[in-house]
C-alpha cells in the first residue's frame, strides 16, 4: 500500500504513426520557457520551464565563504546546491538532500565552472542554488542551462553560455531530449553540456548500451539541438537587455 | 547561523519605527493593509494539487503529495495531513543552507495549527476502510522569494493547494487498497476557511501583514487564525509584549478582515474540476 | 502491539457532582511545590512539582558563548533547553530532541527574554536548562515558572517574575490549569505567561476553538490565576532567603 | 569538547594526591568508605518504574517503559532490557548539549553489563509467547547532579528501578497480546542484585567511589560488578595500568563491600506491592 | 574539508605536465599503459565473496554479503546489487573521517552504473519466489591504499567479488525462504564482464589509469565502461572539457583496451569452486 | 527473512577428544601472522592475520589536531579509531561506525597510551586508524597489538609494546584466546592487555560469572599466553630491520 496510481511504463515509446508518445519527432525538443531576473533576492537568478520541468536558479556571489576553511586563497569557489522539491516527482521525495541531489550538484558545478574566471576572485564563493519544482526528465541538463542563464543575469563575467540536454536511445531508435517516462522506459540516456567559447563537452554521462556508430550519430544529433537551445538562452538575456533599455527610455521620455 | 536583526541598521530601524508612528509605511500601505496576494493553482504537474502564491514579493510554491497508510490506533477512521516548509537559501541570503531552522518550523506549525483546529481538512474523509487504510497527505511548502510575513502567504498557499487537490479514489478490497478509476477533490476535503493573520510590534505600535524590514526590526508577532465566526489558533513570537486589551482587540479585528479577505480571495474559485 | 494498556480519553471530563475528574473546581489550580538552589552545580536553580508535573530547571551564565559566531557584540543573548525525559510520557519519547522540544525552547525564551536586561551582557550567554522527568499537561507552563525562579535563584538582575499557566475549554466549559487528560480530550487550550513588571502578556498560544467572549472570559481567569501561582514562587524565593539569614544568624550566635 | 582534565588545578591534583597516600579525603571518607546513597523509589508517575538515587551529591533519576515487540529469532523466548544514559548539562557544566558521547554511553554500558551478566533480570519471564511477543524494558538514567562515581549511582538507581517496576500483564490470544487485568512487579522480573563497585587509582593509590575532583585527577578507574559470590563484570578505564596483584585484591574487596552494601541497601523494600 | 589539490606544488605540477607532454610518466609508463593489477580472491573468511584487488600501489579490499527481502513493487522478480565505497583514513592522510564524501560517492557510482548497465548481474537469478523473496546484495568496496584511480580498482575489485561468490541458495516453501542445502555461485550471477577504463585530462593531454601525483594535478578524468562490443557507462569528472573527437577517441580506446585486460586478468578462474 | 543459513551456537564448545572445534588445547593460541610496513601512506602501519581476525592498522603523527580544540597546550593526544567493514561479520555491519566501535576505539587508546612519551608532543596528535576486514573473535584484543607494532613501526617512542588476548571460560573450562564461536557461546571472556615495560595490566574487562580462583588461574593464563604472542610481535619488528639492513648492504654491494 503506498499509492492509488501506479508509476508504470508504458511497453511502446512510439505511437503507430511513428511520433513519440508526447507527439514529437525524434529530434524535436520539448516546449521550452525561460526568463531571468526572476527572484529579487539573487545577484542574479533564472526560470526555466521545459516540459513539465520548473525550475529555479539563483545566484549569489562572489561572497565570503561559509564555513571558511572551503576558501583558496589562489581562486574563487563555485559551489551548486541542486535541491528537489518533494511534490516534484511522483513519489514523494524525502525532504533531506539525497546522495543524488549532492551528486548532480557535484556535476553540475564542474561543468559551469570552465566558463568562469574563478582566478579574479580569490577567497570568495559563488554559488548557486538550484530549486526543481516540478520534474519530467532531464532536470540536470535542464538545471545546468537555467544556472548558466542567472550567472549571466547576475552580470559575472563567463567565457560562453553553457547548453545541456539529454540524448539516447528508446525503443532501439535514437532520440534527443529525453522526457522523463523515457528516460525511465528507454535503453539509454546521455546528458551532455556543451561550453560553447571552444565547443567542448564539459559534461557527460552515459548509461545504457551503445555501440561506437550510434555513439556518434547521438553526439551530433545532441550538438545540432543544443544549438537550438542556445538561441533561446540569448534571446532571453536580450530581451531583458531590451526591456531595461525600453525602461530607461520610458524614464527620459517621462523626463522630457 | 547568522544574526537577521543585524543586518537592518540602528538608522533605518528607527525610520521604520518613526514612520509607523505616523501610520505610515515605506511601500505606502495604512497599518491595517495587507500587500497585494497573487494566486496561481495547480502549478505543478507532478503533485495531486499545487499552488504558487505571492504576497507582495513574498512567494511560496506549495505542492501535495499522498500516501496510504495504516491509520493511528486512537483515530482508526482519520486520514493524516502534515504540513512541512523549506526556507530554501535561494529564496533569501538569510536562509542558510541545512536541516529545518526554528524559523521553518514555526511557519509550518503556525500554519499547521490553523488549519487543524479549524475543522478545515475533513480527516475522517480521508479514510478508506477504518484500522485499514487512510490517506497520509503531505502539503509541503518551499519559500521561492522571502520579502517578510511568510506564515500569512504559507497559509492562503496551502489552503489553496488542499482545495486545488485531485486525489485518486480507493476503495478496500479486504486485503488491499485499490483504485476505483475515479478522483476525489478538494472541494471533498476542505469544510472551513481559516485565514492566518500577522500582526507585527514595535514598542507600542502594532500594524497588520510586515514585510521584511519591518520583520527585521519589530519585537514580536502575534498570528491568529479565524473562521467566520470563531478564532482557532494564536501564536505569539518575539521578545514583545502586547497587554489583554491589545489582545482582545487584534482577536476581533482578525475576525473582521478575515472576513474580508476570505472574499477577496475567494479560494472556493481554484477547486478541481471533474465530472 | 505497542502498549498494553491504551492511553484512552474518558468521555466527560466533568464528574456528576460538576467536579473534574480529579475533583476540582473550574478555577482550582492543581496542588504547587517549588524549590530553589536544588542542583549545586548550576548558578541557579528550581524544582517545580505541578500536579503531576517534575521538573528541574538550572540556569548557567552570564558565560562565553559557544558556538562563538553565536554571540551578539551589542547583548547578552537567551538560550532555552528545554528537554523531556524518554519516561516522562506515557508513550516513551525517543532519546535525541524532538522538533517540538526545540520549538518550546524557543518559545520560552522568548517569553522571558523581556524581563531580563541582556544588554548589559554583550558577548555572553544565559543557558536555561529544562528537564520535565514527569509530565501531565502544561509542561510549558509550568517549565516558563520555574525557569523563572532558577534565574531569580541565580541572582541575575529581572524586571520581574513571570508566570505561566494554561486554561482551556473542556466539556464546553472554561476552566484553569489544564490537566494532561484534559488537554488532550479538551476543546481549546490557551498557555499564557504573564511578565508582572508591566502586566502583560508575553507568551500566548491558542488552539482550539473560541468566541471573542469566551477568550475574553478565559484571559481573566487566567490572571488571577497567575496571581496565586505567582504568590507562590515569592514566598519560595523568601524561603530561601530566611533560611539563608537563619544560617547567618546562627554562625553569628555560634561566634559569640 | 571542554577537556575536562584541565578544571583541576595542578595544585589541587598534589593537594588531593598527598591526601589519599595518607588515606585521607577532602570529605572525610577512608579509602574505602563510600559517600551516603539516598534512594526514592516510585519517583515518576509515568514510568512503570523509577528511582531517584543519590550517591553524595551525585543524583541519577531513572525511569523504566515498556513496549512490546517480535522477539529476536535467535532468543525467541527471552525479553530485552536495554539501559540508556544522559549526561544532560543541567547536572554539571562539564556536561555538552549533544548525542551522547563517549562517558554517556559507557556509563550505560558499564551498568548493563554489570546486570546483563550476573542473571538480574530474567528475560525468560519477559516472554509472553514464544516467537510472537516479548516485552522489552527502556531503563534510562538521566543524570541530575555531578558529582565523581556516575556509575555506583546509576547501577543502584537502575536496579531499584527495576525492583521498583510494576508492568500490566498480557497474554497472547492468537493472535495479539492483550491485557489481563494484572500486574507483575519487579519481585518477577529481578532475580539477583549485582552492585557495581568503582575504584579510582591516583599513581600506586587506589580508594572507593571516587568523587568529582578525585575522578577529574585520577589516572584510571576500574569498575567491578559481582553478586554475593561471583565476580560478573569488570571495566578498566583510563590510562592507569594495575597489576596482576592488585585486580585479584580489588576483586575480593568488590565481594566483600557488596555483600555490605547489599545488606545496608535492602533494596526489596522499595518492591511494588500489589494484592 | 582538505583541498588535495593544494598538496601538490606548482612546480611539481609543471614536471608532471611536461613530462606527459613528452609522453612521459614519472614511474616510467607509456600514455596508454596500466599499471600492475593483483588480485586475491576469497580473502575475507566471513563474508559471501570478497577480493583483495590492487593497481600499483592503490587496493581495494571489497566483500559481499547479502540479505533476503521483498522486491521492489515494480520489479516484482529481480533481485538487488547494492555498490558501496568507504575511502577510510588509513588509507591517505587525504581522506576524512566522517560520512561518505563527494569521492566516494563518485567511486560507487561509477563502479556501480558500469555494471548496472552492461548485464553484468542477472538480478532476475536473484529471485527466488516473485513478488515474495529476492537476495539483497551489498557489494562494499573498502580502499585499503589510496594511490590514485581508485575508480579500475574498484571496478575490478567489485567484479572479482561478484564472480567469487558463494550464497546459499533459497527456496520458497509457501510461507518463507528456507535453504535448499545447496549454494549458487558467482558463474550464475555474473553474465558480461564489463570494465571500468579511466582517463586523466591536463590541457590537452589524455592518459590512461592516473597515479596519485597525476590525478591531483589533472583538469579531469573520463571513466568509459565497455563490455566487448559496447559502450555501457561514460562518467566525466572535474573541470576539464573533452572535444567530441576526443571523446569518439577514448571509446574506441576503451573497447580495444577493454579486450585486452579482460583476457589478462582472466576473471573468471577466480569463480568459487562447488561440486 | 534475514539470511537463510543462521548464526547458530553449537551446544558444546568441546570435541569427544577434549579438543577445541578448531582443534586447539585449551591453552593454546590461534595461529598468528603479524607484518609491518604494509601500507605506504601511514607513517607506521602493520597487518595482523590471528585465526581469521584480518586486521590493518595506520599511524599517523605527530601531526595537528583536528578539530584544533581537542588539543592540547601540555601534552599530545593519542586518538584511536577501530572500525570493522561491513562484511568482516555474519550478519552485515551498517556502514557508520555504531557505538561499540566508538567504545573500543577508547579503550584501545586507553590502554595504549601508558607506553607512549605523549608530555613529550604537546600540541599534537597520534591518531591510529584500525580496520578489522575480517572477524572472528577477539578483534579489539587483535587490533591492539596490531596497533602497538604499528607505532613502533612508526618509530614512535614507547616504555614496551603491548600485548593483548582474551581468556575466558568455555562448557566450564577455562581457556585462551577465544574464537568468535567461542565468544558468543561461551560463558565468560575477559580481553586483558600487559604493558611489559611494567608488567601491568592496561586493558581489562570481563563479562560473565567467575569466583575469586577461576579469576585467578585464567589471569595467569592469560600472562603466560601473551608473552608468546608478544615474541611474534618482536620479530616481526626484527624482521624488518633486518630486511632493512639486507637492502642497505645489497646496495652497499652494489656500491662496492
Amino acid at each position: 500500500m503506498v499509492l492509488l496510481i501506479k508509476d508504470e511504463y508504458p511497453e511502446k515509446l512510439f505511437q503507430e504513426n511513428g511520433k513519440r508518445l508526447d507527439g514529437r519527432d525524434k529530434k524535436e525538443l520539448r516546449p521550452i520557457k525561460m526568463e531571468v531576473d526572476v527572484l529579487k533576492n539573487a545577484d542574479g537568478s533564472a526560470y526555466i520551464e521545459w516540459g513539465n520541468n520548473k525550475i529555479f536558479a539563483a545566484v549569489f556571489g562572489p561572497r565570503e565563504v561559509h564555513p571558511h576553511h572551503l576558501s583558496k586563497p589562489d581562486k574563487g569557489i563555485l559551489r551548486v546546491f541542486y535541491r528537489m522539491a518533494t511534490y516534484s516527482v511522483f513519489d514523494r521525495k524525502r525532504p533531506a538532500p539525497g546522495r543524488r541531489e549532492k551528486e548532480i550538484s557535484m556535476i553540475i558545478a564542474d561543468c559551469l565552472e570552465p566558463v568562469l574566471f574563478l582566478e579574479l576572485y580569490p577567497g570568495t564563493a559563488f554559488e548557486i542554488f538550484i530549486q526543481v519544482i516540478d520534474a519530467d526528465g532531464g532536470t540536470r541538463c535542464a538545471s545546468t542551462t537555467v544556472a548558466s542563464l542567472a550567472l549571466a543575469d547576475a552580470g559575472i563575467p563567463m567565457k560562453s553560455l553553457v547548453t545541456a540536454l539529454a540524448v539516447g536511445k528508446i525503443d532501439g531508435e535514437l532520440v534527443v531530449d529525453l522526457s522523463g517516462i523515457e528516460d525511465k522506459a528507454g535503453e539509454a540516456d546521455l546528458p551532455i553540456a556543451i561550453t560553447w567559447f571552444n565547443d567542448e563537452i564539459s559534461l557527460l554521462q552515459f548509461d545504457g548500451e551503445m555501440d561506437l556508430s550510434e555513439l556518434d550519430t547521438v553526439l551530433k544529433d545532441a550538438k545540432e539541438a543544443a544549438k537550438k537551445i542556445y538561441e533561446i538562452q540569448v534571446n532571453t538575456l536580450k530581451n531583458k537587455y531590451i526591456s531595461i533599455q525600453n525602461n530607461i527610455e520610458k524614464e527620459k521620455g517621462g523626463e522630457d | 547561523m547568522m544574526d537577521v536583526k543585524r543586518v537592518i541598521s540602528t538608522i533605518e530601524r528607527k525610520y521604520i519605527k518613526n514612520n509607523l508612528k505616523k501610520e505610515e509605511r515605506l511601500d505606502g500601505r495604512g497599518l491595517w493593509d495587507y500587500r497585494e496576494f497573487k494566486i496561481t493553482p495547480n502549478f505543478v504537474a507532478a503533485a495531486e494539487g499545487s499552488a504558487d502564491v505571492s504576497l507582495g514579493e513574498t512567494r511560496i510554491i506549495t505542492g501535495l503529495k499522498y500516501d496510504i497508510g495504516t491509520p493511528f490506533p486512537d483515530l482508526p477512521d482519520e486520514g493524516v495531513c502534515t504540513i512541512m516548509a523549506e526556507l530554501i537559501p535561494l529564496a533569501s541570503p538569510l536562509f542558510e543552507r541545512g536541516p529545518p531552522d526554528e524559523q521553518s518550523i514555526e511557519l509550518a506549525r503556525v500554519v499547521d495549527r490553523g488549519i487543524r483546529h479549524a475543522d478545515c481538512v475533513q480527516t475522517k474523509k480521508l479514510c478508506i476502510e477504518a484500522e485499514k487504510a487512510v490517506y497520509i497527505l503531505f502539503v509541503d511548502m518551499y519559500v521561492i522569494n522571502y520579502e517578510g510575513n511568510l506564515i500569512d502567504c504559507g497559509g492562503v498557499s496551502a489552503l489553496t493547494t488542499l482545495i486545488s487537490a485531485q486525489l485518486p479514489e480507493g476503495k478496500w478490497n479486504g486485503e488491499d487498497v485499490e483504485w476505483t478509476g475515479g478522483y476525489f477533490t478538494g472541494k471533498d476535503i476542505v469544510n472551513e476557511l481559516p485565514l492566518v493573520i500577522t500582526y507585527g510590534k514595535i514598542d507600542d505600535i502594532i500594524f497588520l501583514d510586515p514585510d521584511l524590514p519591518e520583520e527585521l526590526v519589530c519585537d514580536g508577532r502575534i498570528s491568529i487564525s479565524s473562521t467566520e465566526e470563531k478564532i482557532t489558533s494564536i501564536q505569539k513570537s518575539g521578545v514583545a509584549t502586547f497587554s489583554f486589551d491589545e489582545i482582545k482587540m487584534l482577536c476581533s479585528k482578525s475576525l473582521e478582515i478575515g472576513k474580508k479577505l476570505r472574499k477577496d480571495l475567494n479560494l472556493w474559485q481554484y477547486k478541481a474540476n471533474i465530472e
